[in-house]
């Protein structure tokens, strides 16, 4: 049923090797292998409720927060098994970052939403270092012009697509390696979105980005690869053009056609 | 009828007006199809129902209120002056005697001729004035239910003549606290002006002894006139605050953290069993405490103290304070753990997503958007710790003197306004009196320091969302 | 509309009150039992003088006799016609623990213990004492800890006017003081924690005791008698403390306890008058009777035939 | 940790700088965490040692009270005592007041025999040297007073029992209780016991036979408080005093509360008066309990002429007491519910009250119980107001509804704890708390099951 | 600034006059004059934080619910004043569905979910009826396959698309007049798009649909008419095929060409 592309060019980050995820005794994601590779865009698309976010919360163990879910399988980032009880979940948060689909600023002031994960890790020893980092997460998000002037007002007054920026500017000051966005552009217009695909484009330089987008568009637009799920099933996986111009899989085709349904 | 057949009838016809409302509501409906219905058919129905009740409910409520007045004045009118000249008794009391008399209660073997003549026209007017009363309600609940079952239209807005109605029950319920305030102000006020007539307001709130002779006002024999003693506040003040800070320093970090676990951390079952029965503390009588305290941690704290060098008295403020901090866990523990459990998932995750620890996030997101009602869960542990009373008397020493350091004698505010108001002292002299100047005092401190609690609040509220 | 009779007040006469209400309650088929409540003398006396009606009560406790002021706003509220009755006396004695020294005690011992300054070589100083041996020899070589009826208790008043005042007043240094200032300097306590007020019940003293072993406390008689396995009471100028004692008035510390009766109620409260009558009766507090048991001193006999007339005349204050 | 370091240097995954700097400040940071977690532990089992503590201190000291000493003996009726007429029946034609005058009268004809001879008589049977004159006295003292009004009631229910003979078991003085629990010290000296030495030859020999015997004290949940024969002295009238408060509290102060708290969280216009309504209510929690009966007693039995001593006061009074407590529960946890949920129901059309009834308090509701929980905890325990509304007394029966005089349990401890006999200021008022927290529990079982079930996380 | 499209055909369902709106002393929108005509579907678009969402709150006066924001200006519907004091707002909401931005499903079973409006509003006198209601509901947002097994299982646990088509059939469900749609396809793959979109085009024969979308494409299939915000200003309203292939504004042909920023 999956179909992995084994010849995939630069480094593995991270494997995922017959993923199952069960919310009480449903199962949610049917044994999904997939490797994510370093410096990459990889965009995972499919239709609503297919397991896709689920999946993306598999890769830094969001999932462990909801009591009923359940994972079995391994994924290993950088060759270590992330679900190792050894390992520091606290360390793989911060290595992988998360934007969720649903916004959910802090009910603080824009700035400390802001400032919250670099002060947590120690990122900026002195105030000026925060501001800049505060300014340029902001920047870099598209929002600093809208909010320079309101940085001590709540978090929560800022209208959707603003607080859609301010999660992703909040998660990119804290540089993670990985950084996995559920949907970050869903209550965004052109304008703003395009600008936060710069931003992809840009952090691709340095950091993995797995994207969740129900915009083939943009999927075409800014990934490298395309896994496209459905039901719970990885069908297919490839280098985006060749998903978009020549799938493979029936299904995958009927669903970017849109003939699917 | 008595009244409580009155009710029943009552809630019977209440019940009887929803249905008609409903079904007339279901009619009209039926009828006016072009006009939708402001509101639902159930909304009708209770609508009836209310005008059914609430006016006779009144009417109940005030004759019930009135009528022994009116009747007894009737009575009083018909008494025979001659007789009640000879037996030259208060009138109150024959009035009680034929009202005795006439609900056929105690032996009153005694009982002269007209007494028992009043006692018999007492009880005709009171049949009849019953008799009157359930026309009367019949006949309001009847029209009530008949003008607002003829009321029902498309138009008529029967779920905003119920909400109004809940509203009102709402506001009333909420005043209570608002009377309960001006109830207990009003019931200390004039003692305590009494009391400043003894004792010059200046000595009271500034005097730094506290030392009340037993009253000795107007002991004509005894050796002792004259010297009534000192009516200083501070030290019972200094002494309310010691403890209550002890308290809350024991509380407050031992609650919080209660919670954190239990909310954050615990298993659902460890959780579900740990919390009721931490709850136990708040409904521990305050005796035991008191008898605990005195009997086991004092001596434990001497001794401990003693170890390490330190001269702890056996009663002493900190003994007090730890008790009673033990006593309001639960207030902090419990309201703590729901709200915190209450803060939404989606803030948990945005914290741990980041790379949050769970202490992290628990401190810095979690806490402060459950800010505002863990001050208010903390606010009132305070409040039971200033108001505590049996814990002191027995822990603290009961020796009033101005002290800051926890490990000496102290007393407080409320065990000294119980002990003045129900030792055996002479109602009527300062020593008793204090109480109520005590009383207002503390009152008035805690109202202001209730003001600043709410100011912070304000300044750091957070909503989420 | 009230059937049973409503008492209230003084906490030292509760036991006997409410052993009377039962054996009343037990005897008069007709009556109910009578309801006694605490709530101290002041308190009772307080809801006493309330006023006239069926929601307040008809007889208040005391354990000292009502006072001027307190008539006075008895008469305010209507209630014109108290009815004082005297049932008997309270002992009250000085006991330390049973494992500790014997005390055998004088007033000025006392005073010496608890004065916060005391007369020494014609001047004044402050309390030096802390041990009863430096008061003196005959006393038992222990720190001083003096556990004291709390000042609102009416013990507190018998105590200080007959021990500790007349102790200080032995002092020719005390004599030598005006008048006014005798009491004063008589009364001030030592505030370093030797003397312990006890706002509670003797058991709570009891509790002290059982705390510290050097503690002296004051007891009632009765509650003594009842704990002789546990603390030895002191002797008061070489007096010990028994009823036969008390009623021939040779042990100084003791007290008469009062009840008073709402005359307005009399006749309108079922059973008020025949439980006043009971109470003082001799089947109920005389010798070998309930309440002797209980650890009532009784009155001698002309005195109670004096009180029950008062009552059936309604004789008021 | 160690193992992750091993591996990441096995994997030479070379970490950026942000996140060096992130591992860097993890060991500090999980050492906090640990800490955290552990403080919040110790806290839990803290607390959880100090209601252990304070349990077996109670336990330790009330199980025993539930079992008192009972003598067995064969009593007979005796008609030659019981020289008593025919019990009256109501005749056709009489009046009620007439009847009961007329039953009054015999059962005070009963009440005049002396049942003690029966007792006596009875002990005679199995002490026969207690027959002799100079015992008499003694013997007199073995079974507790109140047990003839015992007997005397079962002749008043039943005449035909006299001239029968009939076993049973009556409770022993209590100092007899005391001496045979050994909480006095058997080998002391006569002067420092409380029971004479025939009595306690006597009794060593009863009990060594087993007719004198530990018997399960129901009289201590049968009876209501008696001072003349502490031997049967029981909790009932508190027990139920209690219980009526409660339930005035639970249907009173609840409702009226969780009313208070949703019309100033949700409909109150913010400001300056509800403020100052606000903390009003904040404060009210801090008055000193015992002013709350100063109002009750001037409120509840001055103006609205409630009965004294009665339990309907008892739970007014404790209900304005409580009332605070709930209100800021409720509040607490009003404020901390999502608007969301709130918006979401108000754009379906339904009004802010029907947004509130069915969707902001059903989520509430644990924090609401939670209130009444503590609330009735709390009330349950607090004996100052009832000082002043006449229920800290000595009442002698059992109250048959809420409007009759009454006394309640803290108050029953209150007075027990300041009894001279040790029985009660020792075991029996422990015995009295357990009452009281079983009660509570009791009381609460429902609330704490339905808090559980609506407790969810979402 | 307004411009207005006046020979608009059709009966006028509501009418905005000068509508200002203030979060505290911000001005969030400067004076909007806007009609919604009678069964059309009319699309809101803008860059994010231009105040869409603000607006389409004050159509059903859900703005009250927000301590610091007031409103100022008329609003009419079938010329009634909605802000009239006398007006029940409660059957303005009624009449007025909307579908909020963020999916705020109740935390209650799915069923239950969609139930509460119909039980509010007594739509459904059976039991029978009422399953009915929530079937069709949820097949029309085309969600009912999903989750017709888990009907009893909480809202909350649906993925962040199901939600949001919850959120759709929980609004239709009552069968409001005029139904404000903030985003609805936001989290929506587009075949659960174009489910809604048929669902629109359906609703448009008795409804009249104010949608908020920043999916230029989308507003040009559903809409009847676009209107175009920008920073608080309405800035040009018109047939949605005339505002996309003919702008008057500058700033609209940047904004949908996507040259704006
Ligand atoms: N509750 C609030 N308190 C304060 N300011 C607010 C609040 N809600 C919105 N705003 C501000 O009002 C402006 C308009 O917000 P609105 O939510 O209407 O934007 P929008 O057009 O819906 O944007 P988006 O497409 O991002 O949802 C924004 O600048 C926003 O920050
Ligand atoms: N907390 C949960 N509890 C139970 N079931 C869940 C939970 N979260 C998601 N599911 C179910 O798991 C499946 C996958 O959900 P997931 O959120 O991964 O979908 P998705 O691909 O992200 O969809 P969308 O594009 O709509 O966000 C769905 O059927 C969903 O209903
Ligand atoms: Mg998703
Ligand atoms: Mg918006």
């Amino acid at each position: 049923m999956t179909a992995i592309e084994t010849n995939s060019s630069g480094k593995v980050k991270m494997t995922a090797r017959d993923v199952r995820v069960f919310y009480g005794d449903n199962e949610a994601i049917h044994g999904v292998d997939l490797d994510v590779i370093e410096n990459e865009v990889i965009a995972f698309i499919g239709p609503s409720g297919c397991g896709k976010s689920t999946f993306l919360r598999c890769l830094n163990r969001m999932n462990d927060t909801i009591d009923i879910c359940r994972v079995t399988g391994s994924i290993k980032m950088d060759g270590r098994d992330i679900y190792d009880p050894s390992l520091d979940v606290v360390q793989l948060r911060a290595q992988v970052g998360m934007v969720f689909q649903k916004p959910n600023p802090f009910p603080k002031s824009i700035y400390e939403n802001i400032a919250y994960g670099p002060r947590l890790h120690g990122l900026a020893s002195r105030k000026s270092e925060l501001d800049d980092v505060v300014e340029s997460s902001l920047r870099r998000a598209g929002l600093w012009n809208e909010v320079k002037d309101r940085l001590d007002q709540p978090g929560t007054g800022l209208s959707g697509g603003q607080q859609q920026r301010l999660c992703i500017a909040r998660s990119i000051a804290v540089s993670p390696d990985v950084i996995l966005m559920d949907e970050p552009c869903s209550a965004l217009d052109p304008i703003a979105t395009s600008i936060i695909e710069e931003l992809i484009d840009e952090l691709k330089q340095n950091f993995t980005i797995v994207i969740v987008t129900h915009n083939m568009q943009q999927a075409a637009r800014v990934s490298d690869r395309t896994a496209f799920f459905h039901l719970g099933d990885l069908i297919e996986i490839g280098a985006t053009n060749e998903v978009f111009t020549n799938p493979k899989n029936k299904r995958t085709e009927d669903y970017i056609t849109g003939r699917y349904g | 009828m008595s009244n409580f057949s009155l009710i029943v009838l009552l809630l019977a016809l209440m019940a009887i007006g929803y249905q008609l409302g409903m079904v007339r509501s279901r009619k009209v409906a039926a009828v006016n199809l072009q006009q939708k219905m402001h509101s639902r058919p159930h909304h009708y129905g209770m609508m009836v129902g209310l005008w059914a009740v609430i006016p006779a409910f009144f009417i109940l409520v005030l004759w019930t209120l009135l009528s022994p007045g009116v009747i007894n004045s009737m009575v009083a009118a018909q008494l025979p002056a001659e007789a009640l000249a000879a037996e030259g008794m208060n009138a109150d009391v024959i009035m009680r005697r034929i009202s005795n008399l006439a609900a056929n209660f105690g032996v009153v073997a005694e009982a002269e001729q007209w007494e028992l003549a009043a006692a018999a026209y007492m009880q005709q007017l009171k049949s009849s004035s019953a008799l009157l009363l359930t026309g009367l309600i019949a006949a309001i609940a009847g029209a009530g239910l008949f003008f607002s079952y003829k009321r029902i239209k498309p138009q008529l807005r029967a779920r905003h003549q119920i909400e109004r109605t809940i509203k009102a029950v709402l506001v009333i319920c909420s005043t209570i606290a608002i009377l309960t305030t001006i109830g207990i102000v009003l019931s200390m006020v004039g003692e305590t002006i009494k009391f400043f007539t003894f004792v010059p307001p200046a000595d009271f709130f500034f005097g730094t002894t506290w030392n009340p002779r037993f009253s000795t006002t107007g002991v004509s024999e005894g050796s002792l006139t004259g010297s009534q003693g000192s009516f200083g506040l501070l030290p019972l003040l200094s002494g309310t605050m010691l403890v209550a800070a002890i308290a809350l320093l024991v509380a407050i970090p031992l609650g919080l953290m209660v919670a954190i676990y239990l909310a954050e951390y615990a298993p659902a079952k460890f959780r579900a069993t740990a919390k009721p029965i931490i709850e136990v503390l708040a409904g521990i009588p305050t005796i035991v405490y008191g008898f605990f305290a005195l009997v086991t941690v004092g001596p434990f704290l001497a001794d401990l103290g003693a170890s390490i060098g330190l001269t702890i008295r056996a009663t002493s403020a900190l003994t007090a304070g730890v008790v009673m901090g033990i006593m309001i866990i639960p207030f902090i523990s419990s309201l703590s753990d729901d709200i915190i459990t209450q803060v939404p998932k989606a803030l948990r995750d945005a914290s741990l997503g980041l790379g949050a620890t769970k202490s992290e996030t628990v401190r810095k997101v979690v806490l402060p958007a459950a800010l505002p009602g863990i001050v208010g869960a903390v606010l009132l542990a305070a409040s039971r710790a200033i108001g505590e009373t049996m814990i002191v008397v027995l822990a603290a020493g009961n020796s009033p003197a101005l002290t800051a350091n926890p490990f000496e004698a102290v007393s407080t505010v409320t065990v000294t306004i119980v002990n003045q108001l129900t030792g055996d002292n002479d109602f009527a002299s300062p020593q008793s009196l204090v109480a109520f100047a005590l009383g207002l005092t503390l009152f008035v401190i805690t109202l202001l320091l209730n003001v600043v609690a709410l100011v912070i609040v304000r300044k750091y509220r957070e909503q989420y969302e | 509309n009230r059937d049973t009779v409503q008492v209230a007040g003084s906490s030292t006469v509760l036991p006997f009150a409410s052993i009377a209400a039962e054996e009343f309650g037990n005897n008069f088929a007709q009556f109910r039992t009578p309801v006694v409540g605490s709530g101290g003398s002041s308190g009772g006396l307080r809801q006493f003088c309330q006023g006239v009606g069926t929601n307040t009560i008809d007889i208040a406790n005391s354990s000292r006799q009502i006072r001027p002021a307190e008539v006075a706003a008895c008469k305010e509220n209507g209630v014109n016609e108290i009815i004082e009755v005297k049932i008997g006396y309270d002992g009250i004695v000085f006991a330390s623990r049973i494992d500790a020294g014997i005390f055998k005690l004088k007033p000025e011992h006392v005073f010496l213990a608890q004065a916060a300054q005391v007369p020494q070589n014609g001047k004044m100083v402050a309390n030096p004492y802390t041990n009863w041996q430096q008061i003196d020899k005959s006393l038992p070589d222990q720190a001083i800890l003096l556990a004291i009826p709390g000042s609102n208790h009416g013990t507190r008043e018998v105590y200080e006017e007959k021990v500790i005042i007349d102790g200080c007043k032995t002092f020719a240094e005390v004599q030598a003081m005006p008048k006014a200032e005798q009491n004063n300097f008589c009364l001030a306590m030592r505030t370093d924690g030797s003397v312990i007020e006890i706002a509670g019940d003797y058991t709570e003293t009891l509790a002290r005791l059982q705390a510290q072993k050097n503690a002296l406390g004051v007891f009632g008689l009765s509650f003594y008698e009842a704990n002789r396995d546990r603390i030895k009471v002191a002797t008061v100028s070489g007096v010990e403390p028994t009823v036969d004692n008390i009623i021939a008035g040779t042990y100084p510390v003791s007290r008469p306890l009062f009840f008073y009766v709402k005359g307005e109620h009399i006749g309108v409260i079922p059973g008020l008058k025949e439980f006043a009558e009971y109470f003082v009766s001799d089947a109920a507090s005389g010798f070998g009777s309930p309440l002797e048991a209980a650890g009532l001193i009784p009155l001698d006999d002309d005195e109670r035939a004096k009180i029950l007339a008062d009552i059936r005349a309604k004789k008021s204050l | 940790m160690n193992s992750e370091q091993a591996s990441s240097a096995e994997n030479p995954a070379p970490l950026s700088k942000t996140q060096r700097q992130v591992a860097a400040s993890l060991g500090r940071r999980h050492r906090q965490e640990k800490l955290f977690k552990s403080i919040g532990l110790t806290a839990v089992i803290i607390s959880l040692i100090l209601v252990a503590i304070l349990f077996i201190n109670i336990f330790a000291k009330g199980v025993p009270a539930f079992w008192q000493s009972a003598i067995t003996l064969d009593i007979y009726f005796d008609p030659e005592i019981i020289q008593i007429s025919e019990k009256p029946v109501q005749q056709p034609d009489e009046t009620e007041n007439a009847f009961r005058q007329r039953y009054l009268e015999w059962q005070t004809e009963v009440g005049m025999v002396n049942f003690n001879r029966l007792i006596l008589d009875g002990l005679y049977k199995v002490i026969p040297e207690a027959s002799e004159r100079q015992f008499r006295r003694d013997a007199a003292r073995i079974v507790t007073s109140g047990e003839r009004y015992a007997l005397r009631d079962m002749v008043i229910e039943n005449p035909a029992i006299i001239g029968q003979t009939k076993t049973v078991h009556l409770l022993t003085d209590a100092n007899i209780d005391v001496w045979l629990k050994g909480n006095i010290d058997r080998d002391l000296p006569d002067s420092q016991q409380q029971l004479s030495p025939k009595v306690r030859e006597w009794v060593a020999t009863l009990s060594e036979q087993g007719i004198i015997e530990n018997r399960f004290s129901f009289a201590l949940f049968m009876n209501p408080d008696s001072r003349s024969s502490l031997a049967s002295a029981g909790l009932a009238g508190a027990f139920m005093g209690s219980l009526y408060m409660m339930l005035v509290v639970i249907f009173l102060a609840v409702p009226m509360g969780v009313a208070a708290a949703i019309y100033l969280e949700e409909f109150a216009p913010k400001n300056k008066l509800t403020d100052l309504v606000e903390v009003n209510i904040n404060n009210l929690a801090a008055v000193p309990s015992i002013v709350f009966g100063l109002l009750g007693a001037s409120v509840f039995i001055g103006w609205f002429n409630l009965p004294m001593s009665a339990p309907v006061v008892g739970g007014l009074v404790l209900s304005l007491m409580t009332l605070p407590t709930v209100i800021i529960a409720t509040r607490s946890t009003l404020k901390a519910i999502p608007p969301s949920i709130r918006q979401a129901a108000l754009g379906l059309g339904a009004s802010k009250m029907q947004a509130i009834f069915h969707h902001v308090l059903p989520l509430a509701v644990p924090g609401i119980l939670t209130g009444a929980i503590i609330g009735v905890a709390q009330a349950l325990g607090e004996t100052a107001p009832l000082l002043l509304i006449g229920m800290k007394s000595f009442v002698a029966q059992i109250p048959s509804g809420p409007f009759e005089q009454s006394t309640a349990l803290p108050v029953q401890i209150y007075l027990w704890q300041g009894n001279e006999l040790r029985n009660f200021f020792e075991a029996r008022t422990s015995a009295a708390i357990i009452v009281l927290l079983a009660l509570m529990l009791s009381l609460n079982a429902l609330a704490i099951w339905l808090r559980k079930k609506y407790e969810k996380r979402w």
